[in-house]
């Protein structure tokens, strides 16, 4: 991971939040408010404009910006949470480029961040049910000798994994809480935008592999 | 998607140059922090109130601000929290030394970002007392979930500590009594029809003629479970069965009473409904010492009531009549 | 149907039972009468105005019984002109020697029975006047139709002329001033849905989902034509088009402006409306001296908004100011 | 007509105000606020009821007091416009029993007593469509010698062709007026309730007939 790379991805998450807006309303719609797509179009949109004028050092600089960025214009449980996981893993990454086991580990303070915050765990049928396998996947592949476009791209389909297995899960947190057994049989929003996350990065460690 | 609106991005800023049009004497709208505050500025030695949420819920909370109840009133895009740099603009915008308290209605997102507000105030030498309104009974309370949720009960808090903040007591008496208001409170609510946010275009959920939707919250997302319409003396009986489940009253006690409409139910539906709620407090002994009877805390174009019930003692009613002058309630000035 | 009511033929009562539990310091309902009347009786030496018409419109009229507005108001069944008997009942109740002001609007039924009631009235030695409300200027005034309706502009009349009663003034002067409100105001209203009248059970016509109706009043009927729905900036200009083409207004002009809700649209709405409202006013340099936004003269539960525009001299503003103390309107005590 | 034949007359107008008020309703909700059957239905109903407790020396009493009534239950445009009606008909006919003639005369101060009130003329889209036809032709009936189930058949016809008639017209009065060119194509609810009114009549005379 470095600066480059960071801002791409950055900018991958807008172009994922842009295209799937209406999907993440959706399934907000079924089991929220109706405004998940909205406020992750906001949020990436401002990033992706502001972009070009974060000065950044290291990656984690740009990643940092990000979540504070987020957290000023989103509102909502979202703005926080993500902006939170964006600062935190930003400031874990305070080198100009990062190997795997060093991003994977950025990567756990941010969850860390959310789970401070949202004092939600694996199951509760949020982001974290994404977030979590993903994190362990991105974990196993670096420490096997993965590289970011192998350890991403073991994410990534964990993540989607995880955001699948919030369907049969009772939310225990958010706003889905308020329908007790009716959350059932429904995807998590955010165990979606979160999914988005990481195969946004598996998609820009990809190309950079191959255009490297 | 029907709407009087010019396009849903935009509702949010049309709706805010709307109120900052209609109230030029007493509110001061900043359209680019969205921040709603009094006409005139801050006020020196007086604790200030400041609250805010999503949009969507109009009158709350900018129709709140004025004299007696609010200081400033942050809104959200429809349904979303608002933004920790708007609450902290809000905060120092009405800031008068005394403290500042933050009325939050217990909601994962408007608890977080108050927090962070919260948290940029203090930094700023701002002292910032939370009160969280939880009064909602459809939603059981636990340590593992969100908690309840914070609904119409929100007018009570803020009217009545509005109302001490006022009358020159400290941030901690003006906390400690927001707190015992939310504490006395419960509310319930039925939807007959779901609301469309702006941003989806469609409504929330597909209700049959025949069925109504109970428990709901007021953010559009279906309630508890789906019953059969039934008379209102009916389901007015079931409503009432819940909140003094949770909150018995009995014989003597007093109460106050809002039957609110969520947005698309007209005022004399309201008015039968107020009728069955009157009807078995009183079967009950309980006296209503004041009531309000209309659409104080919306879900957009919603169908549907909440009954909100503050068992409140005689300094909390003392408060309740003190007057106010907002856009939303007026009385005594 | 989906209503929060007992049933379609308890409605009214149920309403009006509602009514008196809610205001129990404000008003008196007759149950049997059907008359809504001040709390405390007739007052001596008071012109006395009585209003009233079908249901279905609340708050209008019960809503501006009290200091300052009504002395009385008689609600009939949904939609339907009270009966001659409860006018003259809610007349003779109120009744303080110094005359009685009917306040009417325009529809063939009301204009009948009050009409009737007048006459009886008459017998019984009261001495009465008549003011017709016709404001809406969708309808084409001509003296071979029934002329215009009468709708928003009821507010504006029974506001000013109740205070000028609350002054003292005598029967002629309260019903010329009347008069001058009426001839100074105008009205006009669109539709997005159609309303369900509890006795019909079903909406009063069917209109697709992107279009509107343009010119209705206020009892469900469809409007003069149909047309797409648009941004509510387009819409409001038409509106005031309509408005101002039937009576200017000019730089330099005060206006009382309503923007009101018919009873299935929500707040954050009529506030976009408002902002359309007052930038088309202010672009023609008329200064809005005071406003309405909310629900004041409502069709059960249809979505739409109704603007009303009143060209009001100082003396009919200075009225529109004083003192008011009703369930619906209230400001100065 | 007789005090016992006005009493069934009355008696089986509220009968068909009964079984056709969803009908009345339905036509007034197209062009008008949709409560013509609730008032028709209110009224006789109301009538219906008291009637034992009419005491009336003539049948035009029970006329008159059946159109006090109206005007005393029923409201809207409809309760002023048939308590006159009867209460015109009703005071014309002063004697216990009237012949043909002169019960068209009474049936004409009805008529004048309407015209009077609501200022409507023929084409106007009102019962006064039903009502001026349905006179006529029972004029023309009694003048031939017919009696009165004959005069009240005829009346009936032409009061039902009447209120067919006001389908292609354009109100000018009442709610529908509002309505301008879009009030075309709708049969008028006041003028259906006129013809349900003859044709009440018209059974009642008949019936009538047939017992003697
Ligand atoms: N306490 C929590 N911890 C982690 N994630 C949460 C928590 N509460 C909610 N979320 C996530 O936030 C998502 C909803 O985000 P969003 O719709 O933008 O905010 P809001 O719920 O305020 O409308 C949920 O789908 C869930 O994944
Ligand atoms: N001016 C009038 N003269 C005669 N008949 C009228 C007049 N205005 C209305 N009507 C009749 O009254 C009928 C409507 O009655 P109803 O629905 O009961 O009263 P409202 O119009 O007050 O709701 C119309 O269909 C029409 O036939
Ligand atoms: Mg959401
Ligand atoms: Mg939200
Ligand atoms: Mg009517
Ligand atoms: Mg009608």
């Amino acid at each position: 991971m470095d600066i480059a790379l960071a801002r791409t991805w950055v900018q991958a998450i807008a172009a994922a939040m842009d295209k799937h807006k209406d999907l993440l309303t959706q399934l907000d719609s079924a089991i929220g408010d109706a405004d998940h797509g909205a406020n992750m179009h906001r949020g990436f949109s401002a990033v992706a404009a502001e972009l070009p004028r974060f000065e950044a050092k290291t990656a984690g600089g740009i990643l940092a910006r990000t979540g504070a960025l987020l957290i000023s214009v989103v509102g909502g449980a979202s703005g926080p949470l993500y902006g939170t996981a964006f600062r935190s893993l930003g400031k874990a990454l305070d080198a100009p480029r990062a190997d795997p086991a060093t991003f994977a580990e950025a990567l756990a303070e941010g969850l860390d961040g959310v789970r401070r915050l949202g004092a939600a765990a694996e199951g509760d049928k949020t982001m974290i049910d994404a977030y979590a396998p993903a994190l362990a996947a991105f974990r196993t592949s670096a420490a096997s000798g993965g590289d970011l476009a192998e350890a991403s791209a073991a994410a990534a389909d964990a993540a989607e994994q995880g955001m699948r297995a919030t369907v049969p899960m009772q939310a225990r947190k958010g706003r889905a809480s308020y329908l007790g057994a009716r959350s059932v049989g429904h995807q998590d929003p955010g165990a979606t935008s979160t999914a988005l996350i990481f195969r946004a990065l598996a998609d820009t460690a990809a190309a950079a592999r191959e255009a490297a | 998607m029907k709407k009087l609106i010019n396009a849903p991005e935009t509702v949010l800023d049309d709706a805010l140059a709307g109120i900052a049009a209609a109230h030029p004497g007493l509110l001061s709208v900043d359209p680019v922090d969205r921040v709603i505050t009094r006409a005139g500025g801050s006020r020196p030695g007086k604790v200030v109130l400041v609250s805010g949420g999503g949009s969507g819920h109009e009158p709350l909370h900018g129709g709140f601000v004025g004299t007696g109840m609010l200081d400033a009133a942050c809104p959200g895009e429809v349904f979303t929290s608002p933004v920790p740099g708007q609450m902290l603009a809000a905060a120092k915008a009405v800031d008068g030394g005394a403290g500042t308290l933050f009325v939050v209605k217990n909601y994962t997102g408007d608890v977080l970002n108050f927090e962070m507000a919260a948290e940029l105030a203090a930094e700023e030498g701002l002292s910032v007392e939370t009160v969280l309104v939880d009064d909602d009974v459809a939603v059981q309370d636990s340590t593992w979930t969100a908690g309840r949720r914070g609904t119409g009960g929100t007018v009570f808090v803020e009217k009545i500590a509005g109302a001490l903040a006022e009358r020159g007591a400290p941030l901690a008496e003006v906390a400690g009594t927001a707190r015992r208001v939310n504490a006395a409170t419960r509310s319930f609510a039925v939807a007959l029809t779901a609301c469309t946010a702006p941003a989806a275009g469609k409504p929330g959920f597909d209700l049959p003629d025949d069925e109504i939707e109970v428990g709901v919250g007021i953010h559009g997302e279906p309630g508890r479970r789906r019953e059969k319409l039934r008379p209102a003396r009916e389901i007015v009986a079931d409503m009432m069965a819940a909140l003094l489940t949770d909150q018995p009253l009995t014989a003597g006690d007093q109460a106050l009473v809002m039957v609110n409409g969520l947005g698309g139910t007209p005022l004399i539906e309201l008015y039968v409904v107020y009728r069955e709620v009157a009807a078995v407090l009183e079967s009950r002994g309980v006296h209503i010492a004041a009531n309000l009877v209309g659409d104080y805390v919306t879900s957009l174009d919603m169908a549907g009531v909440s009954i909100t019930v503050c068992k409140a003692a005689p300094d909390l009613l003392d408060l309740w009549h003190a007057p106010v002058h907002t856009a939303a309630l007026r009385w005594g000035m």
